[in-house]
Formats: C-alpha cells, structure tokens, sequence
C-alpha cells in the first residue's frame, strides 16, 4: 500500500467517504434511512441522486450501491429502526441514519429493549452491528426540536456504545469504526461542524472507540469537551494562557466506552476538572465524568469540580438567547477562575 | 354547499394573506431577519383556508413544521406570526418557538410543531377535552402525507375513532415528504383509503380547489360537532417551493408536475372563478388584495421595530413553578 | 391444500407439546420453580403449528411475550426452553432472558420480545435480509390484536409493503389485550381489513382449526416465497388461561364465551376429525401422545438437573467488546 | 375540620386512595391507560370493574367516576400519551398510566418533544398539568424489559418534574402533589414497594415537590437512597451501626427538582457522601448528585464520593443474577468502608 494522502476534508464530506470507503469493502452493509437517496426509485424519471440536506451523508450512494443497498424509507423512525436491529440480527450491517437526535423519542424503544438488550438477554446468541448516526447541537437557529445534544440519554443506556467527533479527521476514523464494530453504535455528529475543514487521510483508518485525546498538553487544569465543546474548551484555554494558566484539553471522542484512563491520568497531574458539554445538565455527561473522578480522583484534586452545561431548559429559538444557551469560552473561564481562586 | 359572500371574502382573503406572507417570509429570509429554516406552505393555501372557513374561534387546531397557512387561517395575526419568525419579543411564543412552533391559543390554535406526527396526538386531546367537557367544539389535525406512515399518527386515528372524538383529520399531501415521493413511501393509493381501518369515511379531496375542500370540510365538521366522530381527508395540494427555503425541488420534482400545479394555482384559479361567475365584485377582490398587502407590510414593520427578547427568558417559563 | 400424513402428524405434535409444556409451566409456577410471570398460549396452540409448518428450519420467525407456542412450532427443545424459564444456566438464553426472551436463532427463532408490537419490525428485518441476499427465507411476525393498535405495527407492515418484503404477519386475535376486549380497542371489525390500507392482502382464519390455519398460512408464505410481498392473516383463537399464570379472566371474560372455545378446543377437534376420517391412524395418535409426554417429563427432568448461571454471567454479554 | 384519622395502608392502596380523592375533588382530572377500567364499556354483560394487575392503581374508579373519566386506552403509549397532552393543553388534568418504566420509548416523544418543552417554546402560553405512573426496578423476575428503573432520563429532561415515593405515606402524599402541580410529573413506584404497608393519614394531603428527607440522622456518613434503595441505605445504616459508624440517611423522593439543600447541608455534616441508585451507573441520578456535590460541597469532603449503582447491563431473569443486580447493603457498607479507610 503506498502512503496515505492526506487532504483537506469538511467534516462532512470525511463522513460520507467513511461511508462509502466502507461499502465498498463490506457487501453487507447497507444504509437506510428518510431521503438518503431521496427520489429513489425514480430512476425512470431520470432522478437517481441523494437528498443534498441536511447532512448530505449519503450524497451519491445510491448512484454506486444502487437502491438495494441504500433504502429510502417512508417517516418511520421505530418501524425502521427496529427493521434494521431485525436485519443487524440476521447478518446485515445497517448503517441507520436518524436525521436529529432530538427524534430519539420516536423509535428510543427500538434502541433501548432491543438493540441494546437483544444480546445479554438472549444470553450472548446475538449480535447486532448497527451504526446509528445523527445530527446534534444548537448553533443554528433550529429551536427546541431540532438542537437538542441528548447524548447523554445514550449513554446510559447498557449495550449502546455512542461517540461524539470533533473534527474531520475523528468523524472519519470514529464512523469507520463505528460501521465496523459488532455492536449498536450511536455516531453523533455535531451541527456546528459540518462544514469546517481539517486533514484527512484518504486510506481508510479506524480510531479505536473508548479513547479520547489530548489536544493541548497543560498542568494547571483540565477541560472536557465533547464535540462542538472541544472547540470551546480550546478557546478557553487560549485565554486562560494569556492569563498564565495552563490548561489542558481533553477531546472526548468517545462517550461510551468511556475513556476514564485518559481523564484519570490528566486530572492526576493538574489537580483540577472542568467538563464542557452542550447537553443540559442534569444526569449529563459532564456530571458523569465529575462523579468518577470525584471517586477515583479525589486525592489528587485541589479544586471542586466544575460542570459547565447548557441551562436546565429547551433550546430558544431567537439568536441572542440561543447564543447565550450554549457554554461560552467565557463560561470555562469564570469556572477555572473560581477553582483557581482556591490555590 | 351554500356559500356566502362573507365566506368567498375570507376565503380569499386567508389564501392570499397565505401567499403574501409565505413570499414576504422568503425575501426576509434573503434579507437575513430570519434564524433556522423556514418552510413555506404557499401553492397548499386553499386547504388550509377551505377547512379553517368552518372552525370557530375557540375550536382547535393542530399544526405541522409547515404551519404558517394553518396559523392564518385560524386568525392568528400576522404580526405577532413575522415577530416570531424574527425571533423578537412581541412574537406569538416571545420569539422562543420560532417559525416551527407558532401558537396562539386565544385562538384555538394549539402550535405547530417540528416532529413529523407528533402533534396529531394532540389534536385528538383536544378533541377529548371538548367531548367530556360537553362542547360542541371540534379539533383539527393537519398532518402531511409523509405523516401518515408514522405509528403516532396510526394510533391516534384509531384511538379517535373507539372514542368517537370531534376531530378531522386533515393529510396535506403535497406528495412529497422532503425529497421522498409519496408513491414511493405509502403502500396505498390514495391515504384517504386507510381511513376503512379505523372505521371512519375518509375522502380524497382536490387540495387546489378550495371550494372542493370548503365542501368536504364542511361535511367532516358536521360530522363532527353532531358526535359523529372522526373523518379523513386527504387533500391532494403541492408546495411551490422547496422543503424549507434553500432546497431545490427540482432535484427531485419534474418541471411538468411543478408546472401543472401551478397552472392549477388555487388562487388564482379561485379569483378567475369568482369573477367570472360573479360570485365576487371585482371591487371586492381589489379591496381585500390592497388590505391583504397592507397587513403584511404592517406585520414586517411590527416585526423590525420590536425588540429582541431580554436575556432572563433564556431560564423562563421551562416550567410554572420549579421547584 | 394438499396434506401429507407427516404433516398430520407434525402437526398434532406441535400442538400437543404446546399444550402440554404450557401445563407443565404452569404446574411448575405453582411449585415455584420459575420467577415472574409466564404468559401461557395454551388455546391458541393451532395459530403457531399451522403457521410453522410451512417453515424450513432457516426461515424467521419473532415473537411475543406469549411466546412458547412459536418457540415449540420453530423446533425449539422443550428442555432448553423449560430451563430458560427455571432461569438455568443450560436455558436457550443461559437463564437471562426467561419466559418472555426465548430465543434460538439455529432456528430462525429471533427471539419472544416483552413490548408488545415491537418485535412485527424485527421479522421486517430478517425478511430484508433474505431479499437483500436472493434468498427465499421468509420471515413471520406474530403479534396480538392488542398490538395491531401498536404504531410501530403500522409502520412496518407500510415497511414491508413498498419494500414488498418476504414477511407474513399472523395477528392472533385472541379477543383480549389483558383485560381489554377487542371490540372496545380496536377501530374495525376485523383487523385483517387493515392490510388494504397496506395494498396487501388480509385473511381472517378461524384460529381454533389448525387445517384451516395452515391453508390460509401456505397461501401467505407461497406468495412471500415467490416474491410477491406481504401478507396479513388475522387468527381468531382464544388463550385459556388468564393474561400470565395468576390472572383470573372471569373478571373480564363471560363463562359462555370460554366454554364455546373450550368446545372449540383445536387439538381435540383435530384429533377427533383426524380419526373419524382416517386421516390418522389411532396407533400414530398415541404414539405422538407418549412421545410428547416424554419430552414433556425430560424437559422438566433436564431443567431441575441444571445449574443456575454463575456469577459472571451478570456482566457478560452486555457488548460483543467494551470498550 | 377534623383531626385526621391515620391508618396502616399498603403503598399501592395508598396510590389508589390519593388518585380517587382528588378526582372526588376535581372533577377535570381524568385517568387514562390500558386496563384502567379492564372491561370498560362492557356494563351490559355485567363486567365493569378495574383490572386488578399490577398496580391495581385503579381499581374501583370506574364505578365511582364512569367511562368519561377512567379511559381504557388501546395498546398505544405515543397515541394516548399525545392525547392526555392535548388534554392537558385545553383544561384537563389527565393522569396516565404507563404500566412499566421500561416502555418509555414508545411514548418518550410525546414526552420530550411536547409535555416537557410545549411551554416553554410557546412562550409560556400552555401549561401541561399532566401526571405519569409508572412502575420501576427489578426483583420479580420480570427480567430486561421489565424491571428497569430509567428515572435518569427523566431526570435529564428540562420540562419534566419526576419523584420517586419510598413509602405508603409518601406515595400518597406526593401522587397528590403531582396530580395538583401544573407542570408534568413523572411518579415512579417501585415494585418492590408495593405491597408494603405503612402509616397513612386519610385525609388527602400534598408532599412538596423537590424535598427529601432524613429518614435517619448520623454523623459520620450520608447515605442517599431513592425509593427501593432508601430502605437498602437503612439496612446499610443499621449494619455501620453496629460498628459504631453513624450514618445518615437521606431519602431523596424527588428526583427532579433535586434538594440539593438538603443534600448539602448533610454532607457538609458528614464529609462523606454515597448514593444508592438501582439504575444504572452512567449518566445516573447517582452521578448527577456526586457531581453536584464535587462542586458545592467540595471543601466539606473528606473523602471520595461513592455511588453504588446497578452494573451497566441490563437487567437478567434468573433470581441469583438478578439479586446481585440489584445494589445491596452489603455493596454499600463496602463503598462506606473505602471511604473510612482513609480517615
Ligand atoms: C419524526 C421526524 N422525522 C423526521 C423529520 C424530518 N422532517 C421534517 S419535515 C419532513 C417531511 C414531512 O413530510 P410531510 O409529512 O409530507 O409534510 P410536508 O413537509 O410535505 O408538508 C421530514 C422527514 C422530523 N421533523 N420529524
Ligand atoms: C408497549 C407495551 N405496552 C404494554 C405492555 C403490557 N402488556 C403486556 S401484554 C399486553 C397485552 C397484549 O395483548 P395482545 O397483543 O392482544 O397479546 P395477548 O396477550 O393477547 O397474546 C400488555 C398491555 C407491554 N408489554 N408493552
Ligand atoms: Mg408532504
Ligand atoms: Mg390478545
């Protein structure tokens, strides 16, 4: 094989390679979900192509893969979503597109009672490799129904494994190996990032689930962030250096699995956790990652340990109070300011 | 069906405030007044028009993502409906909901709402409030024909139908859902015909004849207002533009389909009839499509110069009393 | 349609190994082998057997929380399911999933799921699998006429339509949803009629007489065979006992009513039939009668002998690898 | 008025007691749910009363109030769900119940989507007056769809209030409560709980939303139990007791809103903080009090913060594993230990 090349790849555009880089190395997998190739089965009409919004994830599948391969399907979130576990369970890999998290409600029982449970409960006989992937995040002017994180729904849940990338490179490598792995996955891809630019190998890659990364090494603290929120805690942690502090960033990537490790490991060497996350607050992500190192952690912590989540409330519609919803570099920063006034 | 004056007037008058305001919606979007995605319900006027004609004020209705002809037509202003949409302070929800969630329940009508089925349910609640309550309101479920494969939608059809509840039921298909045609995504010729399933009439209705629809409408709220329980009507329609404002229809529509309907336009299909027939004055027509105009420039206006909504209503009204 | 003597005799077994494990379950609830409830299918024994006939061991089958019956018809052993329910390690689910989890996917059985409805998309699934791959599988959703009221039954027979997949689904219309009649739940008088909202066919079958139910089952999975879409096969049956072992029926049902199905009872009825017209030796009959006590006898014998999971069975098989 | 008589009851009459007093007192609140009045409409043939399983929460009602007020629903969680929103919308107070925790899913839509954010998107113009109960947690074999108890959700979900009664008493007290509040409740009973008996005025009568309580006071430890595991904490405390260990007892009851005055207040006493969730650990109410106490609280800790939760599985048949599904005393005298080892 020669060296991979490495280009400038939207984040969406990195998601859709993974996508098809992966069809065509596995017949078995197949995508399903509302307008992936929107129009199909019109072929007669001479209209073949994908529905271009709002992710455009499947944007010419179905001219490669054919409608076999890449099922429309009628606005049936649990009756799909229950088709493609029945289809997972049989040896299909179903790749399910979810258009907003914030549907979950409509086919949550598929996911909850059957793709999470069907192994354990039928004592190990079953697998079900089903990528469910779906769009997150406020930023956009989208309202309560369309802006919501809910990640945290997902990773309670046992038997659900769910990742949240960052940027291009992670949406590629995170969607390879979400597709591959014999359990349920749930990619979430936030709205916000569609469509910023990164590098991106053009060989297939998979980054393991259940890892994350550090993005900025620092000794004075550490910051979480997940998705969007990474980008958060990078700007915070550029203005908290012009103050001399020194934090570092932690890109969660993965959700669950939870990378403890890495978090441990940091929080050891700075002392002190601050977790952003766009999902409000309660029982969230964020206040997960603080209960385990309020445990595991608490010897070496020398600062309580901050949250820094959207309010306990829906998601507002008008820019300015929509812009004031989601955590702020200028949030993480009072937050470290408030932990550090206790040296 | 009898028809006065009176109605063929708020007929057109409510098909063209629809019209105006979905176009005048779209130059704002250009303009940049709006946040999000906006779908437009121009070239579906009449049936929203045709079966609101026979709602009362305090009767009820339930809305979709593309709402904004059913909010007209149940009498909500226009103003407070562009203050929304520009997410200002004197919007009908304080700019919180947006173009997808606009309510005014002073005027029965309960929200649009941005889960595809999801506010069918609702409308049946509606209805059940009204029925134990003794009233002879009825309740109003709009719903798309990509809608009509949800279960919600299913459910409540046949949760209305064992409880004999006053509510129509009103599937806007415009044949398409997104991109998805719905010949490709319905396993029934016409969505009316599901209505046998649950034991109630169900008629396809032409949804670029308003008078057509006026008429079938009427029947199903009758129907409904005598405790005859639910009806079904499916109103075959088409919406000129895109999904929302941005999608290109014609990567999944043809030309000819887009033309036809529009030859059919409801509107002026409406004018060219009433005129014709004398069943308007010219003068009449003129003198609503000067008012109409007028409306909407008054509701851009009202919109501009109010003022965004103050930052506590960020943390407002999640809930009524917390804890 | 034509029926050989094997077939005679298979399906006499089925339906005696049915009704016999059932009152063993429920002989083995009262001396507390077993924990929480079971929904026993005996009554009902001619809607699995004359359904499953028609199956190859690589066809689907997904079911419900009353389950057995199908687990028995799909070739399921007695014993392994006799010790999933005395929660043994040696059980078809290693004692994890119990009564209402049973599952053998070496034989196509995908598995009894609790919530009712939601394994109908379960069988849409595998019947995607085996058209995907050219396979002539076929694929059957059993479900309650409770559950025809589910949404996601409606979704995934709409599913199964446009995608015409290779499914059957056999409602069993055993008048009760719990305590709740299906006249009261249910928007139509047969539910069968709702498979033309589909544009599939739909049959009602009496379910209390196994020949006619395997007639009307070998027409459904020809067509699903032969490619030519979905079915919808409403079973008119009737479970003997209450909801799950410890409900008393008579609270909701009529003594005349039980009493007529009773009379009805599809195994004597068969047997007497089968005898009278010499469609089955006296000799066979007994035979499959000792036989299926037997099994009945070893099953329970297997399931007491057994141990109960270990401990590390609690966090095993949650994920295939985590992380 | 009379001074009010008080009798022993067990926790589920005294569920009954309190939904048929206030429907004597309110006639806009109505009941909806499959079995609620089991052979509703069927008076002719003789057949009127209630299911009798497994709540029998509404046992009787439909003679009391009739078929207009006590409404058998098909098996249609969204569709019903929906239509008590609606309801709710227009004047009434409908009370629905979902028959297990676990079918969530199929109604969680309807729940998110519309009871839990309708106000606050419309600007504050509707209220939702609606009442959910449902029955939570394991120990009857009722195996993975069927003993979860999910609560976490629930609690993530800004718009929804959500309490968990640990006795007769307070089942009675806060199912009054949650019927006469205008936002949407969720009332979670746990099986385990239901046929115990405890003290119980007759008179109706409102516990406040967003209070727990002390069940048992001590110095050394706070325990923080939630409806089945309040008593799990007593039989701990009883347990540290003997050696010498003084441990508090907090029952928290709601859910959401948290008391977290309270919480704070009994750690800042104790220094040591451990929650007894039979959920499952991530994203858990267990963690989301951890973390709020990592913060707040940080300066009174003495030691690590420890949350005893169900393992992150879901919930198994045979009675040995689910026993040990379940968080015992002896897990949490465990859990109190480690944090004793360190004084
Ligand atoms: C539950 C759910 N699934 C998917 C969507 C995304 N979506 C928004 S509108 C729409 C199409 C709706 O089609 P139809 O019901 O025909 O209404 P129309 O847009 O044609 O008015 C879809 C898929 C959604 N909002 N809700
Ligand atoms: C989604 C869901 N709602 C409610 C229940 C509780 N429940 C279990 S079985 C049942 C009745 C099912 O009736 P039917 O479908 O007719 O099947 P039958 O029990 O008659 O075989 C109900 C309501 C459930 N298990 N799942
Ligand atoms: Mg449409
Ligand atoms: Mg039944």
């Amino acid at each position: 094989m020669t060296a991979t090349q490495t280009r400038e790849l939207r984040y969406r555009d990195a998601h859709s390679e993974a996508l098809r880089q992966e069809m065509r190395r596995d017949p078995s997998i197949i995508v399903m979900g509302e307008d992936v190739a929107g129009g199909a089965g019109r072929a007669h009409l001479g209209i073949i192509d994908a529905w271009q919004v709002p992710l455009a994830a499947t944007k010419g599948l179905i001219q490669e893969f054919g409608p076999q391969r890449v099922l429309d399907t009628p606005i049936s979130e649990a009756g799909f979503m229950g088709t493609a576990v029945g289809a997972a369970l049989t040896g299909m890999r179903p790749v399910v597109e979810l258009m907003y998290i914030d549907f979950l409600g409509t086919c949550l029982d598929q996911l909850l009672n059957n793709a999470a449970k069907v192994r354990y409960m039928l004592g190990g006989q079953a697998k079900v490799p089903l990528t469910v992937f779906c769009r997150i995040g406020a930023g956009v002017g989208a309202a309560a129904q369309h802006s919501e994180s809910l990640y945290s729904i997902l990773t309670h849940i046992p038997g659900l494994k769910c990742v949240a990338p960052s940027d291009a490179y992670t949406c590629k490598g995170l969607m390879i190996s979400a597709i591959r792995d014999d359990d349920p996955v749930v990619v979430c891809n936030h709205k916000a990032l569609l469509s910023r630019s990164g590098p991106v190998p053009e060989e297939p890659y998979a980054l393991p689930l259940g890892k994350g990364r550090i993005l900025r090494p620092g000794r004075d603290v550490t910051l979480v962030g997940i998705a969007y929120t990474t980008h958060v805690c990078l700007e915070a942690a550029e203005r908290l250096a012009q103050e001399g502090v020194d934090a570092e960033v932690v890109d969660l990537l993965s959700l669950s699995p939870l990378d403890e490790e890495l978090i441990m490991e940091s929080v050891s060497r700075t002392g002190r956790l601050a977790v952003v996350d766009e999902d409000t607050p309660r029982c969230s992500v964020a206040r997960d990652i603080a209960a385990t190192v309020a445990d595991r952690g608490f010897d070496r912590l020398k600062a309580p340990i901050k949250c820094v989540n959207a309010p306990h409330a829906p998601v507002p519609y008008s820019r300015p109070l929509e812009q004031a919803y989601i955590p702020s570099a200028a949030r993480v920063v009072a937050a470290v300011h408030e932990q550090l006034r206790r040296k | 069906m009898e028809i006065t004056p009176d109605t063929l007037r708020w007929l057109y008058r409510a098909m063209l405030t629809i019209r105006m305001f979905e176009e005048r919606v779209i130059a704002e979007v250009v303009r940049g007044k709006t946040f999000g995605s906006v779908h437009t319900s121009d070239g579906q006027e009449a049936v929203p028009a045709g079966v609101c004609a026979h709602l009362r004020r305090e009767d009820y209705i339930a809305s979709t993502h593309r709402g904004h002809g059913h909010c007209i037509s149940k009498g909500v202003e226009p103003r407070v409906m562009m203050a929304e949409i520009f997410g200002r302070a004197t919007g009908s929800c304080k700019g919180k909901g947006g173009s997808m969630h606009i309510a005014d329940f002073s005027r029965g009508m309960l929200g649009a709402n941005g889960v595809v089925g999801a506010s069918v349910p609702t409308a049946c609640g509606a209805a059940l409030t009204a029925k134990l309550r003794g009233e002879d309101r009825v309740s109003v479920a709009f719903f798309g024909d990509g809608a009509s494969n949800q279960g919600v939608v299913h459910e409540s059809m046949n949760l209305a139908s064992i409880w004999k509840l006053p509510v129509i039921f009103v599937c806007e298909n415009n044949l398409y859902a997104e991109s998805t045609p719905v010949e490709y995504s319905t396993s029934v010729a016409s969505i009316a015909e599901r209505a046998r399933g649950y034991s109630m009439p169900g008629r396809m209705v032409d949804g670029m004849d308003v008078l057509a629809v006026y008429d079938a409408a009427g029947w199903a709220v009758g129907r409904a207002r005598a405790g005859q329980g639910p009806t079904l009507l499916e109103c075959r329609t088409y919406r000129y533009h895109g999904h929302f404002y941005g999608d290109n229809p014609s990567l999944y529509r043809l030309k000819e389909e887009e033309e036809e309907y529009h030859r059919r336009d409801a509107i002026a299909s409406f004018k060219r009839r009433a005129l014709e027939q004398g069943m308007l004055p010219e003068c009449d027509v003129v003198a609503i499509e000067r008012e109409v105009a007028a409306t909407i420039e008054e509701a851009v206006a009202f919109a501009d110069a109010s003022p965004m909504p103050s930052a506590e209503e960020l943390l407002a009204d999640v809930y009524v009393s917390y804890p």
